[in-house]
């Protein structure tokens, strides 16, 4: 049985089946209890779980995210919320050095099962401060995972697997996403890091994406499509593990590879994907790895200026034509 | 809501209430602008002509201008993203500042700011500031500017003070503990003035802050003056800031106001206030400061009916224009996205140029 | 240096005073086995047999060893770099701190902590940590960790309690300031306990921190009960901090206390300590925990010489040994660069495995 | 003229000279005054310049690096040093959010003339929290400028550039550099960002490096040498901008290239300068870029595992071979 729910449900469920199941799983975070969440994907959860397991906290990031680190390494297993990924990096050493690394400094006896997760991404005119992507910020710290959902079916069984986990996963939503329904099943299910699905099929060019852009990656597959060009489009789901392999596989495929990534370009995400394209598939390539980015610019407030520098469908298009020598 | 001032001893409303007739009505008319200026936001918002986060300081405009009433046009001014009023009350056209919330380029920041990131170099405005506590750092550093300007640079003693504002939710983020007590060790000629309008989004201060209940305590553990002070009375807010801003500007120590006020509206427009009672909210929005000042006006200083009609119309006539100018002003081409990321022209960047924002004359 | 308590009343020497010799004694064999363990690292250190940075712990020894006194083996401890002593006033057995000094497989941490990261999970010994301030907030992570499984789990009032130690210079990171609000607001059950050796680095205390002649103001915009300690006497640590203790217990109310002690050596190894007088050194050198506390056994207690001596050529010889077996301890192999990076076994990872540590039966 | 100095020395001469040269120009910064700076860089500053323009700061990293941004909004020109980047993590908020986002933020009226800088990468087993290589997490937020110069030369010329630039530059040094000798001239010289250099020249494989590990690029190339295999070795010098006309020059000529970045591998420098590089030169390449990183693990402490897990001569040899099929 599947019931179509919100993303922002997706999540909800997935916390709240872990937390019947788990007396050590709690949720804590600015405005996630008495307010129903500042983005209501905790409401109701306070009433269920009651204060000592849904927890406000004030705005002190620093504070609540090692928090969660030390209550991690006594056996607890808490999800932190950040209300945006934007404002976690006034935590970034918690964040960065503690959690990731515990497990090795303490040379084995201290895994952190902590899952971060909130907004990530550029909300809609929040300007340069609040439109964080950091994944390509986080991403390169060996020892914590990160996942980045595209879909409520995908944030629920992902967000699940990243509870249960015994490592620190980051786990990136995107505000623009939260009130998108999509079928979820009512039995449970789990969704293994790691692995990337394919989100649409065609043999004349590979596109990656994560998370929000793949919306617009399948926009430009159609596009695409109407002009002849049938492309696969890979969602790569986790970012750490990275499913190369999957992508590989594609690329050989089609010979031709777009990465999409919302981040800046410079030491990204897409430059890893593109690196690693390359090395898999050298002599399976008939052209250079084309990347769509954010423009190398922080975000501007305005409409116009801000649609023009996230990735859209028309870049990814323009992308594919070059990279497979039809534009 | 017990308001102490702790500060340097000042009889109750000794100094303002010295002040000229004209000054006075210039505090008014600052304040019925700021509200209108609010109000219209909110509209706009509304009607999507305004995007992004919208928070408006509705309820708290006695803050901003009593204490910007007691600063000089040269002190620095920093603030949070409640921080339209602080760039009209500094003297920020209206129109620059309405621009920049519809993200056009007659912007005071071109449109590239939005609403929380109020710029005016003009006016020493140092910004709106997104992240909660963050601009409390840069204050210090403004702080820290004045005074080596005056020691090594100018050898002089223009002995500015830096207004560094926040909200009682900053209190709980470290930056503004560690540049409280780097202002301490430098001896930085600062006010950190804390707007505690009860609540930071749906967290009354109590249940996020220790000792709410006295938040000059937050001042003891850097050795600070501090004081509290009634932020729903402008005078009260002139009285109890006028001494302090003074003796940092006499002393170059730094001190810590707490300035008791409400916010009438949600934190932002998605807010629906599900934390707090409609009676609550009524108690509070009977000490209107707009209502309580034009009251005093009226009564002490014979403003009449009819001029007070007449201010309201001349704010309205302003804001009604400044909408209308930001609305004719441009969207920023395309070619903005490249321009102000770096001063330089290097591979796709652009260089710089700032808003053009001219001075009323 | 005025040594005032501030916390709960309690008679000078009473607490202490009234314990066992047998006890009292092992605080003794534990302030020398912690000095004679810091001196040989120092030659260790010298002949590059530890590596990285050290730092000793020498004079401060009557703060770890009195303060764990006064808690139960369950109640968490973390603390800063200057770790080793905290690990062995804890009990963990020195040879696998020393291997750990020396980066061998025996280590605590498999010698891939080092020096600044001394862990025992048996011991609930939570870290060694090396970001300045940042083992606070972990700290109030562990104090909440143990009020969760009362409230929550166990259902029952195991009431531990979590010392939280870091160097003044902390009082300066903003991380202590959110974990001591966070504490407050949440009613965490844990000790901030700041052994302030008078220095960070080069940076005596007043220079870089407000308040330095009262540290406890830094308590009282968090509202919690406060106290400064001698540290230089472990009785007087002990006796200070016992009540606060189980009040912190009692209530689970968070306490902040200054414990007032001095380093003898440098801040690590490669300091050359200009930044402070010979006569100073001198002056605290006549205070030395050890020799003051050895009077005290020695006068109030009948140990005599004899039995100080055996004390002291037994602490030597199981450094010495520690050494020995330190040495033989394997150097990791190359295979633990890629184990303990994640639990599970993915990629290049291999997984995870602890340390190899027995308690001594 | 030249004289033979310390790196330190080079790094506080550019500082001394700039100080004296402009009065806006101020150093603040742990231990930098009274203590002679932990690691010497700035000894005897405090006795030329005096306590208000050499200015020792407490352990508050955010409170005092946003202390130099907020001086840069009024026109003073911070130094501002981090005993090491790896502390900068808890003032990541600051540096990332304020000093490159400013100017953009305020449309164009606050530019931000601040220079951050302090040793950066691996001290010598430091373990996991202070061995950050910063430049793959820091480089990619566009409005700051990022150099990592690799001898006593450099260091001088482009500490003295970047203390006139209008822009925020991060200065990645290295404890490892700082006893290193060599010439610098007496006479005044200022080099550009943005330019590389070639450290040595050989038509067969091109080897990029940044910083420290150009020791080991070198070290390298002499052993290839001995087979037979002559590399071009460039010091990119800056990571932003980033000289890839001059890489991508030398890829063209040698049609191979390894980059070695001593940052972690994901989402990295060396991934970006291989996508680049794929971009420039997919015709010119005989085979894909062939990174070389620190492993992607925390850093160990014991030095065993610390020697390993660096980038060193013997992997990039195994490198150039693997690249070159000559292994
Ligand atoms: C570091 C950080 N965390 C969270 C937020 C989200 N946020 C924006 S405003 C706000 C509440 C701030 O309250 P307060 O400081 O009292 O200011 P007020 O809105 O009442 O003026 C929060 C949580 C943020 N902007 N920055
Ligand atoms: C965030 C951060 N900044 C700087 C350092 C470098 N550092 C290590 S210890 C230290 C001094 C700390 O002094 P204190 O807290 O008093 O502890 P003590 O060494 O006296 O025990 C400094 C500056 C660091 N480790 N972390
Ligand atoms: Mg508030
Ligand atoms: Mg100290």
């Amino acid at each position: 049985m599947t019931r179509t729910i919100e993303y922002r449900d997706a999540l909800r469920e997935a916390m709240s089946e872990e937390m019947r199941r788990d007396q050590r799983v709690f949720l804590m975070g600015e405005e996630v209890a008495e307010y129903q969440g500042a983005y209501k994907v905790s409401r109701g959860m306070l009433d269920e779980f009651g204060p000592h397991r849904v927890i406000d906290t004030p705005i002190s990031e620093t504070g609540f995210a090692g928090l969660g680190i030390g209550a991690a390494m006594s056996g607890l297993r808490p999800i932190i919320e950040f209300m945006s990924w934007s404002f976690s990096l006034v935590a970034a050493d918690q964040i960065l050095n503690n959690a990731p690394k515990m497990l090795y400094m303490s040379g084995g006896q201290f895994p952190i099962p902590i899952v971060f997760r909130g907004n990530n991404g550029a909300g809609g005119q929040l300007g340069s401060t609040h439109s964080w992507c950091v994944e390509s910020l986080y991403a390169g710290v060996p020892g914590l995972k990160m996942a980045i959902p595209f879909d409520a079916y995908d944030a629920k069984g992902l967000l699940k697997t990243a509870i249960r986990d015994d490592n620190p996963v980051f786990f990136l939503e995107s505000e623009r996403l939260l009130g998108i329904k999509g079928e979820v099943p009512e039995e449970e299910y789990l969704i293994p890091l790691g692995q990337a699905t394919l989100r649409r099929r065609g043999d004349d060019c590979t596109i990656v994406g994560f998370g929000r852009p793949l919306y617009f990656c399948l926009e430009a597959a159609e596009a695409l499509a109407r002009e002849g060009i049938e492309c696969d489009v890979v969602d790569g789901r986790t970012i750490r593990p990275l499913d190369i392999d999957s992508i590989a596989e594609s690329v050989r495929r089609t010979n031709y590879c777009v990465v999409v990534d919302q981040s800046w370009p410079f030491a990204s995400i897409g430059a890893e994907v593109a690196a690693q394209v390359h090395e898999h598939c050298f002599d399976d390539l008939d052209n250079h790895v084309i990347r769509v980015h954010s423009d190398d610019v922080p975000a501007p407030y305005a409409y116009n200026l801000e649609q023009e520098m996230l990735p859209n469908a028309r870049k990814i298009v323009e992308a594919v034509r070059a990279v497979t020598y039809a534009g | 809501m017990p308001m102490t001032t702790t500060g340097r001893a000042t009889e109750p409303r000794s100094l303002a209430a010295k002040l000229s007739n004209e000054t006075l009505c210039t505090w008014l008319r600052d304040m019925l602008l700021i509200r209108e200026f609010e109000v219209r936001s909110m509209q706009a918002y509304q009607n999507k002509k305004i995007g992004g986060f919208l928070h408006v300081y509705i309820g708290q405009e006695a803050v901003a201008v009593g204490t910007i009433a007691a600063a000089t046009a040269r002190d620095p001014v920093i603030t949070a993203y409640r921080d339209h009023a602080h760039a009209l009350a500094r003297g920020t056209e209206a129109r620059y500042c309405m621009a920049e919330m519809m993200g056009r380029l007659g912007g005071c920041a071109k449109g590239k700011g939005g609403s929380m990131h109020m710029f005016d170099r003009r006016r020493n405005m140092f910004g709106g500031h997104g992240i909660v506590g963050a601009q409390c750092p840069l204050g210090i550093g403004l702080a820290f500017a004045t005074k080596y300007e005056d020691e090594v640079i100018d050898g002089g003693a223009s002995r500015r003070i830096t207004l560094c504002y926040f909200g009682d939710g900053a209190l709980n983020q470290g930056s503004l503990h560690e540049s409280m007590n780097l202002a301490g060790v430098l001896n930085l000629p600062i006010i950190f003035i804390c707007e505690n309008n009860g609540y930071s989004m749906g967290t009354a201060t109590a249940r996020g802050t220790t000792m709410a209940e006295d938040l000059t305590a937050k001042a003891v553990g850097y050795g600070f003056e501090s004081a509290s002070i009634d932020g729903m009375d402008v005078m009260a807010v002139y009285d109890g800031f006028m001494p302090i801003a003074e003796q940092c500007r006499e002393t170059s120590r730094p001190a810590f106001v707490e300035i008791r006020t409400y916010r009438f509206k949600g934190h932002s427009m998605s807010d629906p206030r599900k934390y707090r009672t409609k009676d609550e909210e009524q108690r509070y929005q009977a000490m209107d400061p707009i209502e309580r000042f034009t009251k005093y006006m009226a009564a002490e200083r014979g403003v009449t009916e009819d001029e007070h009609e007449a201010m309201t119309r001349s704010v309205r006539k302003e804001i009604r224009e400044a909408i209308r100018w930001a609305e004719k002003s441009p969207h920023p081409e395309l070619g903005e996205l490249y321009r102000d990321v770096y001063t330089d022209i290097w591979g796709p960047y652009r260089g710089t140029s700032g808003p053009e924002m001219h001075d009323k004359s």
